[in-house]
């Protein structure tokens, strides 16, 4: 049976629901649901954290995400349908514990459901102009830079169009 | 037809840290590439702390340098993204 | 900072409870948590389906579903730590949009805790004595066999000890 | 050391309907392996829907039909696993 693409992403700034995430995707004909959460961690590269400030480029980030789901509901899709998918960043202060990013997905078969998951996840971390300035437990704050060893980088662009 | 253009320029994370603004209106030659929005914003107070590259959005999408900017397009410099 | 492998998996007849699971894996060391879960589909190869009977041969599927959460530990783990994980199997007639299996784990990153759960669906899947009868919406009822073009299969042995 | 040995066989699911039963006592001579006790429940009524080798677990563990039995062993025949 296949079932349009149903893909719906967020950009908030309120407490994430992951339980709201998996109700939003379940469906009668989905039988597999996958769902990831990232948390603020107390520990950094061996540095105590106290908590996270994330702040981003909202309208792109929001598009970017949209276009990643989309992206993931396309790719994943089989005869069965496209996975539904459903993506949430939050941005501001977090405290450690607190959910930064969830993504469900689900769909009839379970790897088409945990594929989605994950590319939504792993693209979003590499496309979504969203950054996070960690506050550790001397006081200091500072920007985490994924891509440099020390210095702030300067990553090849992604999925850079002319 | 118009011999200049102005652009937004935004800017982000540790970018906004390093010029101590958010945002920059910047007035270039027609036509202008990113490439030339770039070498501008280089010459601003503190901007010694960018990289030598750094990735940029036009209208909310990434650009390459060579992309030809029009009048009134939001330019974003994007630091290394850091979501999740 | 290397911690325990803390596992935990329960085959029960009761209903399951995803948002317990991530609260059960959560840990401020934690940042990244996956979870699966599967639910009884409407629809199975076409057929409609009312429910589903889920039966085990108890005793060994406890054993397997443990073995299999500690391989999945002993796997994943990395310097920060292993992955923590719970999973939990029902057994029992279940209603549509029930869930029958959910897999929960976490981990400092998240490639070890998405591998955890992964692995220990498909390890379930393939080596956990359960089996499943459906009963359809024509009132029949029918056990299911994965390996089967048709007839009962007789797979490889999956970890076969001798 | 006693000749014969008992085990009780398990069967589930399609198994247990084929043979009309959940488990079967079984004494064998010694020493009796996993095949021999496959040869004497195939014999059984209604074991002719078994399929030619059905995944066998001695105690609670996959074994192979070369795998010898001792007297109280717990063996099931295990169909097709269908679990999730």
């Amino acid at each position: 049976m296949v079932r349009a693409a149903a893909a719906r992403t967020a950009i908030v700034e309120r407490p994430l629901d992951p339980a709201a995430l998996l109700a939003a995707v379940a469906d009668a004909g989905h039988g597999a649901t996958a769902l990831f959460v990232g948390t603020v961690r107390e520990v950094n590269d061996g540095r105590p954290v106290t908590g996270i400030d994330y702040t981003a480029y909202e309208a792109m980030a929001a598009r970017e995400l949209a276009a990643i789901a989309a992206e993931a509901a396309e790719r994943f899709g089989t005869a069965e349908g496209a996975p539904r998918i459903v993506a949430e960043h939050r941005l501001g202060t977090l405290g450690i514990g607190e959910a930064s990013v969830a993504v469900a997905a689900a769909h009839a078969r379970r790897a088409p459901a945990m594929d989605a998951v994950r590319y939504v996840v792993e693209e979003l971390k590499r496309r979504v102009p969203i950054w996070k300035r960690e506050h550790y437990a001397d006081g200091t704050r500072e920007w985490l830079d994924p891509t440099a060893a020390g210095a702030p980088g300067t990553a090849v662009a992604p999925g850079t169009a002319s | 037809m118009s011999s200049q253009i102005t652009v937004t320029t935004l800017l982000f994370a540790s970018y906004a840290d390093a010029l101590g603004r958010s945002s920059v209106q910047v007035t270039l030659r027609a036509p202008a590439t990113v490439g030339a929005l770039l070498d501008h914003v280089r010459a601003l107070p503190g901007a010694g702390r960018l990289p030598p590259a750094p990735l940029v959005a036009v209208n909310a999408t990434y650009a390459t340098p060579g992309h030809v900017l029009a009048d009134g397009d939001e330019v974003a410099l994007i630091p290394p993204v850091a979501g999740g």
